[in-house]
């Protein structure tokens, strides 16, 4: 039995010094496991995003990580992840180490790591700084002629956590909207930890078997967790919340403000049913302000074949 | 009908569904291996799920797929993916268990061949050749392979080898190469059932089917076979095991020689 | 307009000598575009499929082929394809240069050559004769030290025929069931021929953007074809053919019987809607045979974000 | 309101949106950029097909995205894939035609640097870093930069490199290192716009937005800067320009600067 609670999916596959990918690219931006894991006090983590985005910004904040996997670190539309930058450019509250790529060197890591290869080929990295400044970044000889191409080693994940629309009971996962890299970090993580907005019946998923991106195989938890992307969302579930990555760029200018927001948010409230209930406290018309509204897929035919 | 009638094929399916015991992802063809893996699902490995290199996973199939592309195996499917997710993500990415093979040559460290007879540039028949066959013998955990035991297949020496099982029976061979999978487990044909020497990585008998003898099945192989020192009568279909077969997995009998 | 006629369609983007991949693993085979090769009498083609099956086995009958590229050259579920067969073994009816994959090898060469890179590594062939019997494949050392890959290089086609559920007028076009290497296919060629059961509004597309695997972007012609795959089959359209096949067998293992066959069933009709009447005629039943019968996809809501 | 009266931000709009005249598919982001892109789809490039790097392609926003994650930009596009698609694809595959870039620090032959301000190991502004612009700069056969024009953007030397433009100015230098893509080809800032010289590979300037002067783009370009032989006045945005903007593009003014 897989279904269980994000309590006991984060104690139980995040340990200490673990290298964890919430991913999810500028969508299904897995809050609710982040606060748990803030919340258990976890240490000495790897984070590893594209877009580190407020996710780790808040967790970098609470003194969870030592290094830092990315390769778009800003608050998209807003500007800075100030708890970052702090972290990077004073030391604060600990000194972070980074390893950057660009978004292409990010997804050939998942690629690889996926798919089992020890490096991913692409076409990147020409002309730029950044393959000195990460050692990582290599360039080797096109067998066939072309010249030099930059290649990128897997990354691999101790544990992956991806939020997605819907599941079952076994792990079998369907996600629509901005994909972006879930299935392949799901496929390139020694544990994945999948949080739905919706647990379905097995039936719904084989009703649309190309829609299941991870299949049960590869997952060893799974969170029933509605609303659990928030300020982040989830694609014809609830909108994102604008109005909270912007406040997040003033809270996040000062290390005591996060603090008091960490306490306020986080550490004292139980779970994440209590912080849903805080923000509807705090804001009564928070769902209607972020509904999605009704705009459904028009259905496919995969026929019956006796 | 007489339970303790059955074919050749039926007791091939048997004993391979057997060999499934606990295991949870099989990657298979069809035919033979696929009932055998539908029965295992049915009996010793109720967790099984099936993987086809069409891109199927988690098959619910409503009728005997003829070819691996049947889209019986699409409808009611847990996953159906791209073949670039097949072959990465499930087949090198390390998560198939278990894999059939067939082959229309092997020789005695399971090597096969399925691409020509006589030479590549210009051969006697040429055959299929490997399709998937190549990665899954590198990558599958555990290969089996099922065949008819003759010495037109059972060969010293392969036109060609198609996919490697354990090359020349160094017991490293596999892994100084970089071949994760552990290369082939269980040979079983018609007449016998053979498994892999743990140090010479040779294929020994090791179960005769009732009433063959082993100059029966030496005579279908071209080198001087081995035994494992305890060879056993290979365990015919149970009566359950039957049923499954004849009533709901091959009701026509098309795989199990009854038709 | 990129709507037209498999004839315009075939005659403008499949010229003399071209490097053809008609895809579609074990489903959405187009043999109408096939057949209308064929009756154009087109010559010195490279044929590019994972698995010829009997379309190329028709077309290389029919003397359109100088070269093949493949991974598995069987008739499913069946047994030999006996005119490629009689072209590599006896020169019949002309000598067919053959270059050879593994489905993986197949796979990797799509993939690269939809994503333009000059290679794509993979981790196959190690122990086994496929890379000396063809110089193509190529091994490589891994620069992060875990020994040798192997390498295949990109297929770039000059035109790729996909045969789909449904597009839209500009080429839009939406699979589901077995995907095979279709979207990479079509990204990897020069020119894009899309054949489709249906022609729907963009407004049927656009209900379902994870839907659509292959953009107009990088689609040329879009031919309305129902049934345009018999004997192959299109998940939710109609079944395979099976008893095409196994007749096939017979028909193809006696170069006359594949002549007459190729008379009666190609050069003697003017289009696929007369091969379609004639298989009726023949047997009035026929699609009551392969009738896919209903099962829809279960909807999923995108949302309507204003 | 008076139509002739227009902030810069609508001028440097509607600049760049004139520039993608005839385009088919533009990679764009969020902000001006994309209400350009729009303009232009209801001007000078009927066809324009906008693609966001979140893996969007055809995208019919119903609102004004708040960023390339925007649900709006899922809801009614013709395509969404996975970011691997859109790299490898879209981007690598040579199918994008134009592309925005901005950065932190510009220099004369438009590489751009948007990763850190001093060094990198001891950064004294620590910004986001590439995302996809490093490869935007390489793959897209034409990339247009918007920035407000000054000498702290456009400045002798970067700080780093994180994508690269014309490089040292020779004019072989991109195609040397295998840069498919053809580099900046045109500077949108609130003061002027710029090309790049044919042969030198140079930033000169190209038109002066009306009621600026050399001296004042000068005053705010650290190079001694160059002018093309025709240097014009850049024409103004059209009634209608304004009229799509203000009414249909960014009614609240978020982007125009009206606000």
């Amino acid at each position: 039995m897989k279904l269980t609670s994000m309590k006991d999916a984060v104690s139980r596959y995040v340990p200490d010094g673990a290298v964890v990918a919430i991913e999810g690219f500028t969508a299904f931006i897995c809050f609710s496991a982040a606060h748990e894991i803030i919340r258990q006090k976890k240490r000495d983590l790897t984070l590893c995003r594209m877009t580190p985005d407020l996710i780790y910004d808040q967790m970098v904040a609470a003194g969870c990580a030592q290094k830092l996997v990315f390769s778009y670190m800003g608050n998209p539309g807003v500007g800075s992840l100030h708890c970052i930058r702090r972290a990077v450019e004073k030391g604060i509250p600990q000194p972070l180490e980074i390893e950057e790529y660009s978004h292409f060197g990010m997804v050939g890591r998942y690629l690889a790591g996926a798919a089992k290869l020890p490096f991913y080929p692409l076409r990147s990295y020409y002309g730029a700084d950044l393959a000195q400044a990460n050692p990582r970044i290599k360039f080797i000889q096109d067998p066939y002629g072309s010249g030099q191409i930059a290649v990128v080693p897997a990354l691999n994940p101790d544990v992956a956590v991806i939020h997605a629309q819907r599941a079952d009971e076994q792990g079998n996962t369907q996600l629509w909207g901005l994909v972006g890299m879930q299935k392949e970090a799901a496929f390139s993580a020694r544990h994945v930890i999948v949080v739905a907005e919706e647990i379905v019946g097995e039936e719904v998923i084989r009703s649309d078997p190309n829609r299941t991106l991870i299949p049960h195989m590869v997952v060893d938890a799974v969170v029933h967790q509605p609303k659990g992307a928030h300020p982040s969302y989830a694609q014809g579930y609830y909108d994102r919340d604008n109005q909270f990555y912007l406040a997040w760029d003033a809270v996040s200018r000062e290390e005591q403000q996060v603090e008091a927001w960490l306490e306020e948010w986080v550490y004292g409230l139980e779970d994440w049913a209590a912080y849903l209930a805080k923000l509807e406290a705090q804001e009564p018309g928070i769902w209607e302000r972020l509904a999605a509204g009704e705009a459904y897929s028009q259905p496919v035919n995969y026929g019956v074949y006796r | 009908m007489v339970m303790n009638d059955y074919t050749s094929s039926e007791l091939m399916i048997a004993a391979s569904a057997r060999a499934l015991q606990g295991e949870r992802v099989v990657f298979v063809g069809v035919g033979m291996p696929n009932i055998a893996c539908n029965l295992a699902r049915r009996t010793v490995a109720p967790d099984l799920e099936l993987v086809y290199e069409s891109g199927v996973f988690g098959a619910r199939p409503a009728r005997l797929p003829l070819s691996i592309g049947d889209p019986t195996l699409v409808s009611g499917a847990t996953s159906v993916c791209s073949m670039a997710d097949l072959f990465m993500n499930y087949l090198q990415g390390g998560r198939i268990e278990a894999a059939f093979l067939g082959a229309a040559q092997i020789d005695r460290f399971g090597n096969l061949n399925s691409t020509v007879i006589g030479e590549y540039a210009h051969p006697k028949v040429r055959l299929p050749g490997s399709g998937g066959a190549c990665e899954i013998a590198i990558h599958a955990k555990k290969v089996f392979l099922i065949t008819p035991l003759s010495k037109r297949t059972f060969v010293e020496k392969l036109d060609f080898v198609t996919s490697p099982g354990h090359l020349d029976g160094r017991p490293d061979g596999r892994s100084r190469l970089g071949i994760p999978g552990g290369g082939p487990q269980l040979v079983v044909t018609n007449k016998a059932n053979f498994v892999f020497d743990q140090e010479s990585k040779e294929m020994v008998l090791s179960s005769l089917h009732p009433g063959v003898t082993f100059e029966e099945v030496q005579a279908e192989v071209s080198w001087p076979l081995k035994s494992v020192s305890a060879l056993e009568e290979t365990v015919p279909p149970t009566t359950e095991e039957l049923r499954l077969m004849r009533e709901e997995l091959d009701p026509d009998g098309i795989y199990t020689g009854r038709k």
